[in-house]
């Protein structure tokens, strides 16, 4: 039975008010808000937060947390920009996607092992991952901003359509990397919904040591689960450089904790078990949203950073508060029903 | 002779320096329900991990489908027939009602897809066994805990079983519910399944099992057909000690009432509750769970507000606002949920203990006096003669009566005028039960006001100097143990005559 | 009993580094100039570090250290640089910077309240609360300074800051070992101390014995901003000056130090003792390390990184092997 | 607590007596070094390690080592952090150098940590921090005034030298980007009186990444569509921002200048999106900042027209009216015709 107040305790319509609420705002204040270009705008800003979203998403699920995505995904890109441009290589960009996904798989192993078989608490596994895969980068493989092969930049170059704003005759491109984005989408929502794999993501999150009686693979799901991530940040990666068409290997750093807190903010329980695609995306699009809308709002460049943080303060406290009343009635009458059974 | 279905001889199994199962055997036959009984700490509970392959034995075997194993995996275990409800219900919280059924079916059967449709009829399947009526689409975490174990128990017929094991399955169980639970149990008898049941219970133990294997210390110490088991014998296997539970007859209130409910009512939990409270009574609030008993103290102990009525304290109204200000007026409680809501687990005993007086404990600039902490601790332990050698050691280590105790020590301490109880026996083995029954009325006797909220009724007519009963919110009426009995306050409490 | 092993594996990692450095660069390392130098760096990060382990050891963490920190001296700044001319004497000064490093820790206190009744009364998880007062008190010191250094600080001021006793000791080394002291006491022997852990344990359980939550929630943050704000002071004097962006990537470093010295992420358990050997360790290697031209400063992050999987490691190692040899103990009891 | 914060401002109150710093001046000759030149350390302190700018400046360091056998090496933090550029500073003292030439993040909080250098007769040489006090000599590549008037330069003839601009800087917290826009803002009032900067966002931060002043900019020419040009004085800027404008469709009505690196420019100047940006080489930065260190341990003396041997910055003039800070000619214009000549 889906009732109202099932639907109000969850995050997502709050985070969509939220948005909607934010939407409107700025259109008020720019009318530049809901015009293709801006629309388009966004959605290409939306798809490297959004990619790192789903891993987040994922681990969070599951019952850990992970501060070290963005690291692999630098690191990852980085490596592959590099050899790529070494070797002079000028075919296919899936070779690229697939190498940087393959080192992101590895990065992502080592810990997974770590996590999986000799059960080490996340956050202390990622935290020491993400210093030692950050320090790599720059220490041993001398990172510094560079190039980027051929074959990446007519990747950037891809454009799927272009938008014009009817009033200021401003264009933007919709990049192909989209739909790396919705591909990813598709793809995590089939597994989480719809394999036991996905399932048992879940059920760790719920209750470990019930996953692990009830059949699950415990060791091999929770394997699966950050090689998948690393892969994820891998190609995230590649396409972050393509569109830029230049590899900094500080550009996504200090991103993971950002996309870890619209994670939370679309719903996603802190301690594991619960958490939809949906909210996730709700919540990076708001997020996303709102940093790059500063501008069109007014808001003075000096202040930018406290109206940011006053809006995250607000925002995750009315969807806590929203959330907490609508299940606390909910219990209640839960109670009471079961005492007449 | 039937046959049988498990076998196991001679196990062994010891972790970390302890012996927990000291070459222990059991055999269970085809068809029959066999209750596997002894206190916490007795072994029962690795003896069961054992059995369905979650722990591998040092030594022994285990005899199964015709076949004897040295070890067992789980998935052997399960496509051997046993199922295991465990204590915990292993459960997914975090899932709906549907997917906790079916997860598992579809995992035996090993699915790689989640087939929503599939799953539904496999959970209306599972819960139309035993008649049960609840919304598959909803998170389990949303219900309560009888729910939550007919789910587990629903769950675990759908498998085709050969032998269901069943750890206290009743712990959390409303009579009512309890009976319904029996019934299904002689229902899948005639099945042809065999039952283990686990308890430590010894009613349920003579009504439902037809043979019984009782353990002590990792020991077999008897077995044999019920038939043939007295009520003292039962208690002295489980023991060692022999116990006569005298019965209360307590010199009735003393003085002025100490807390008086006025009125008192909260939307959705309870309406319309007054009561007096005297020094040296004991009273015992009974209901069924959801009736509002556990709300109702709730609020007394200032952890919900009521929306209406009053409390007063010694004849002074008191605004009970918070669980502090309660405690200022005097009031202790020990929680139903003693793991969750009564103890922090992995911290000492000593801490555990002096919580609630740190206050009192601490000297210039907040600093504890580390003597007095050692005093107050050992003074509990010796006044409850807690067993432990140590009380540096995490609570944990400690058996569930000895847990029980600490979480009551922890409010002895403070200079208290009224203890409020809620299930304070529950999941407790039988020596501390008659220990902290005792304790209850030597604390009335010394002119302690006391609470009891349980729905075992044998122990409220044990203990109580009255009792209330509590029906969907409201008190039904007041009774003199001494001129009722339990099948009385069974009817009032369910409203079924 | 396992806590103490900890210490003691820090302990000798503390040792393994230092043998190590003193080792390749003895000349430079084992100095009194290096050791000067040594605790002249620490102890603003340590001071937060200290800060991020109690909110830690509740259950949550403050990732709004170091914004406390910055807007705490910003604000300090200010009142110096508007109230004290230019080449005032230090008699003038006085009563200023005294009550410039009041308004500092009025500021510190009044930024972990904040962030402590979010997490307490709005049930904001920690990580997201703190990570918006993070924002928003940057923000703050952003939007007040538009981002530009205040400096012209009066001479008393960092000279007071830069004060060395016995012409060894910084004063902010004393400050950190007197706040370590303080705080390690407090958790071990106070009242409010085990109250922290018991919270950290089992919050649930923390109500039903009525200990406030939210009133210890509310108080730990406070304390936290209380010391981002004593660590702001020592920025500011080691700077001469405050900035909204200082010490920014101090935040993650924090919470490596905190973990690494032993403090549970779950909440519950932990040491400041283990925090300050780690504050030490990190510091051993980062100056270390400066000893050698070729290395590049990221291999701090590697080693750090690396030490801190593998002491993870390690430990679930050994307690491995103590399980199991404490079954095989039990078995050969079975059989004599 | 409270004791600890009582005991804290007692002691603060009790020691008044202090150890100067500050405000003292040095004589640079007095800096001479009595080692034999084989036993000299020189260490060079960025920014940071890890940007484009400062990895090439390392390059002009090797080259010195390479040229002279004297040990100079290159040390940064691992991020751009003024705290954390102190505690390198701090450790360089420590180890004993005889010279230290830096790139502040931030001069004022360098302030303590070069006085002690100083103190300790270290010699401190400066680059892109001329307000700072306590160095022997800053070496600029030009005068922030002058490269904010050349930035202005480009731009305004791009823009037709009218139309309304505004600025971008890598951190509203940057110092020196700070000071080339304000010293762009002011020549432009001075010399273009029909260009107008933007009232509503005069100053727009990029947070130092390149996605980010794509972002930016975009916003920008949505918000306000008169805005037709964009100085920068992150290398980042320009990238970002001519991307946008190609996006756009602006290109040939909006503008951008900045600070930058020639490869990072170079399809779009030679698309025409961006007519030309500024550069100093940073080698050659790092080259003339290790001479300068070298001359005052010499005791040679430091006088108008000295060469630094590298190039750009080989007859050096102190700045008007002071005895620190020395100006070279060496930014260059990097446009179409020479975009393709540096190799970096």
């Amino acid at each position: 039975m889906i009732t109202a107040r099932r639907i109000l305790a969850r995050s997502e319509p709050w985070v969509l008010a939220a948005i909607v609420m934010l939407s409107l705002l700025i259109q008020a204040r720019s009318g530049q808000f809901f015009t293709g270009n801006n629309l388009v705008d966004l959605a290409r800003a939306l798809i490297v937060p959004g990619l790192l979203s789903i891993g987040c998403m994922m681990v969070i699920v599951s019952g850990g947390i992970d501060v070290s995505f963005t690291a692999i995904a630098s690191l990852a890109m980085y490596v592959t920009d590099k050899i790529l441009l070494q070797s002079g290589y000028s075919g296919n960009v899936l070779l690229a996607y697939a190498m940087s996904g393959g080192f992101g798989l590895l990065l992502g192993a080592l810990y997974g092992f770590l996590i999986a078989f000799l059960r080490l608490p996340t956050l202390v596994v990622t935290l020491g991952t993400g210093s030692l895969y950050t320090g790599l980068m720059y220490g041993a493989f001398a990172a510094s901003a560079s190039d980027v092969p051929p074959s990446m930049i007519a990747h950037g170059k891809e454009i799927l359509f272009t938008a014009t704003n009817a009033k200021l005759g401003l264009t933007s491109e919709m990049p192909s990397q989209i739909l790396i984005l919705v591909g990813m989408l598709a793809l995590a929502f089939l597994l989480l919904r719809y394999t036991m794999l996905g399932r048992g993501i879940y059920a760790i999150g719920g209750d470990e040591a019930a996953a692990e009686r009830a059949g699950f693979n415990v060791r091999l799901i929770k394997m699966f689960l950050y090689c998948f991530v690393g892969a994820l940040a891998g190609i995230t990666g590649i396409s972050r450089i393509s569109m830029m068409a230049y590899a900094d290997p500080s550009t996504m750093l200090g991103m993971e904790l950002t996309v870890i807190a619209a994670v939370v903010l679309g719903g996603t329980r802190v301690t594991g078990g619960l958490g939809t695609l949906t909210g996730t995306i709700l919540g990076i699009a708001l997020m996303t949203i709102l940093a790059n809308s500063l501008i069109l709002i007014g808001i003075p460049t000096y202040w930018s950073r406290a109206f940011t943080g006053a809006v995250i303060i607000i925002g995750t406290g009315v969807t806590a508060r929203q959330i907490a009343s609508a299940t606390g009635r909910r219990r209640e009458l839960k109670k009471t029903k079961g005492g007449g059974a | 002779m039937a046959s049988t279905v498990l076998k196991v001889e001679g196990i062994e199994k010891s972790f970390g320096g302890v012996r927990a199962l000291k070459g222990v055997s059991l055999e269970i036959r085809a068809g029959e329900i066999h209750c596997l009984a002894g206190e916490n700490g007795s072994g029962k509970s690795t003896l069961i991990k054992v059995i369905s392959g979650a722990h591998e034995p040092d030594a022994g075997w285990i005899e199964i489908g015709g076949r004897r194993l040295t070890r067992l995996s789980p998935i052997e275990a399960i496509s051997h027939g046993v199922q295991v409800i465990y204590q915990d219900f292993s459960i997914f919280p975090n899932l709906t009602v549907m997917e906790n059924l079916a997860l598992n079916m579809e995992l035996m059967d090993k699915r790689a897809f989640m087939n929503y449709r599939r799953a539904r009829a496999i959970a209306a399947r599972a819960v139309s066994q035993i008649g049960f009526d609840i919304d598959l689409d909803e998170r389990v975490e949303n219900f309560s805990v009888a729910d939550r174990q007919l789910i587990a128990i629903c769950r675990a017929l759908l498998q085709d079983s050969k032998l269901i094991i069943m750890d206290e399955p009743t712990s959390a169980l409303t009579k009512k519910e309890v009976k319904a639970l029996f019934s299904v149990i002689k229902d899948l008898q005639s099945r042809g399944i065999s039952i283990l049941f686990v308890s430590h219970k010894l009613d349920e133990v003579f009504e439902i099992s037809e043979r019984y294997t009782i353990l002590r210390s990792g020991e077999n110490v008897a077995m044999g057909s019920t038939d043939e088991l007295d009520r003292s014998a039962f208690a002295f296997h489980m023991t060692g000690r022999e116990f006569s539970e005298e019965s209360y007859r307590p010199a009735g209130p003393r003085g002025d009432p100490i807390l008086s409910v006025k009125g008192l009512s909260r939307r959705g939990c309870y309406s319309g509750i007054s009561f007096d409270l005297a020094p040296g009574e004991i009273l015992g609030i009974t209901g069924l769970l959801g009736s509002g008993r556990t709300e109702l103290v709730e609020t007394l102990f200032g952890l919900t507000r009521p929306d209406s009525g009053a409390v007063e304290v010694r004849g002074n109204r008191a605004r009970i606002r918070s669980v502090k200000e309660a405690i200022r007026h005097g009031l202790g409680y020990v929680p139903s949920d003693r793991l969750t809501e009564g103890l922090f687990l992995p911290q000492t005993i000593e801490r555990n203990t002096v919580i609630a007086v740190l206050d009192r404990l601490a000297g210039g600039l907040g600093l504890l006096r580390r003597k007095a902490v050692a005093e107050t601790t050992a003074r509990w332990i010796r006044d409850l003669s807690i067993a432990t050698k140590d009380p540096s050691l995490p609570v944990r280590t400690l058996s569930g009566g000895n847990q029980q105790k600490v979480v009551l020590a922890r409010w002895l301490a403070n200079d208290l005028s009224v203890l409020i109880l809620n299930g304070p026996t529950m999941g407790v083995d039988i020596g501390s039960k008659y220990d902290i029954h005792a304790l209850m009325r030597k604390l009335a006797a010394e002119g302690l006001a006391i609470i009891i909220v349980s729905d075992d009724l044998p122990e409220v007519l044990a203990c109580a100097s009255r009792i209330i009963v509590m029906r969907e919110g409201a008190f039904v009426r007041e009774l003199d143990p001494a001129s009722t009995t339990e099948s009385v306050l069974s009817e009032l409490s369910t409203g079924v005559a | 009993m396992k806590k103490d092993q900890n210490l003691a594996r820090l302990l000798v990692m503390l040792a393994v580094v230092f043998a190590l450095m003193a080792a390749l660069r003895p000349g430079q390392f084992v100095t009194m100039a290096n050791f000067g130098s040594m605790m002249r760096q620490f102890p603003e990060y340590g001071i937060m570090a200290i800060g991020i382990s109690l909110t830690m050891i509740t259950g949550g963490i403050d990732l709004g250290v170091v914004g406390t920190a910055n807007l705490s001296a910003i604000l300090a700044a200010k009142l110096l640089i508007g109230a004290v001319p230019r080449g005032a004497p230090p008699e003038q000064a006085l009563p200023f910077v005294a009550l410039a490093a009041l308004l500092a820790l009025a500021c510190g206190l009044a930024c972990g309240a904040f962030a402590g009744l979010l997490i307490s009364r709005f049930k904001i998880p920690a990580i997201l609360a703190t990570l918006g007062t993070q924002q928003l008190y940057t923000g703050i010191a952003i939007g007040i300074t538009n981002g530009r250094p205040q400096s012209g600080l009066p001479l008393l001021y960092s000279n007071l800051g830069n004060t060395e006793f016995l012409g060894l000791f910084p004063l902010s080394f004393l400050i950190f070992l007197l706040a370590a002291l303080a705080i390690g006491l407090m958790l071990s022997r106070a009242r409010f101390g085990t109250c922290m852990y018991m919270l950290g344990t089992n919050p649930k359980a923390a109500q039903y014995a009525g200990l406030g939550n939210a009133s210890i929630l509310v108080r730990t943050y406070m304390l936290s901003g209380l010391l981002s704000s004593v660590a702001g002071l020592i920025m500011m004097a080691r700077a001469n000056s405050a900035k909204a962006e200082y010490g920014t990537p101090y935040t993650l470093q924090c919470v490596l130090i905190a973990v690494l010295g032993g403090i549970d992420p779950n909440g519950g358990f932990g040491k400041i003792a283990g925090v300050t050997l780690a504050v030490f360790i990190l510091q051993f290697l980062s100056s270390g390390l400066n000893m050698f031209n070729s290395i590049s400063n990221f291999y701090r992050d590697v080693i750090w990184g690396g030490v801190l999987i593998l002491a993870l490691v390690v430990n679930s190692l050994l307690a491995r092997r103590e399980a199991r040899l404490a079954v095989r103990r039990g078995a050969r009891a079975t059989r004599a | 607590m409270k004791r600890t914060l009582v005991v804290m401002l007692s002691l603060i109150l009790v020691l008044v007596v202090a150890v100067p710093f500050f405000g003292q001046t040095y004589d640079p000759m007095k800096f001479k070094s009595s080692k034999p030149q084989s036993a000299w350390k020189i260490a060079l302190v960025p920014k940071d390690a890890t940007n484009a700018w400062f990895v090439r400046m390392e390059q002009g360091v090797k080259r010195y080592a390479k040229d002279t056998g004297i040990n100079v090496f290159q040390k940064g933090p691992p991020k751009t952090d003024a705290a954390m550029q102190a505690q390198v500073i701090e450790d360089m003292i420590a180890q004993g150098v005889d010279a230290i030439c830096v790139v502040p993040v931030d001069p004022a909080a360098l302030e303590p940590v070069l006085g002690q250098a100083l103190s300790k007769g270290i010699v401190v040489i400066d680059h892109e921090g001329s307000s700072q006090q306590n160095c022997l000599y800053d070496i600029e590549a030009f005068s922030n005034q002058g490269l904010g008037a050349a930035l202005m330069q480009v731009l305004a003839k791009s823009m037709g030298e009218k139309g309304t601009y505004t600025t971008m800087v890598g951190n509203v917290t940057n110092a020196s980007h700070n000071e080339w826009a304000d010293a762009a803002v002011a020549y432009q009032k001075a010399k273009y009186p029909s260009m107008t900067l933007l009232a509503a966002e005069p100053r727009v931060e990029i947070m130092d990444n390149l996605d980010t002043a794509y972002q930016r900019a975009k916003e920008l020419f949505k918000k306000y569509p008169a805005l037709k040009g964009v100085l920068g004085t992150s290398s980042l800027s320009t990238p970002g921002t001519a991307r946008a404008i190609e996006e756009l469709g602006l290109k040939g009505k909006a503008f951008v200048t900045s600070v930058g690196m020639p490869n990072e420019n170079a399809p779009f100047i030679k698309r025409g999106t961006v007519d030309a940006v500024m550069l100093w080489d940073s080698a050659e930065a790092g080259y003339a900042m290790l001479a300068a260190a070298v001359a005052v341990l010499k005791g040679d003396k430091v006088a108008n027209g000295i060469d630094l041997k590298a190039k750009g910055w080989n007859s050096m003039q102190f700045a008007p009216g002071s005895t620190k800070v020395l100006l070279g000619q060496s930014w260059i214009n990097i446009t179409k015709a020479n975009v393709d000549s540096f190799g970096f």
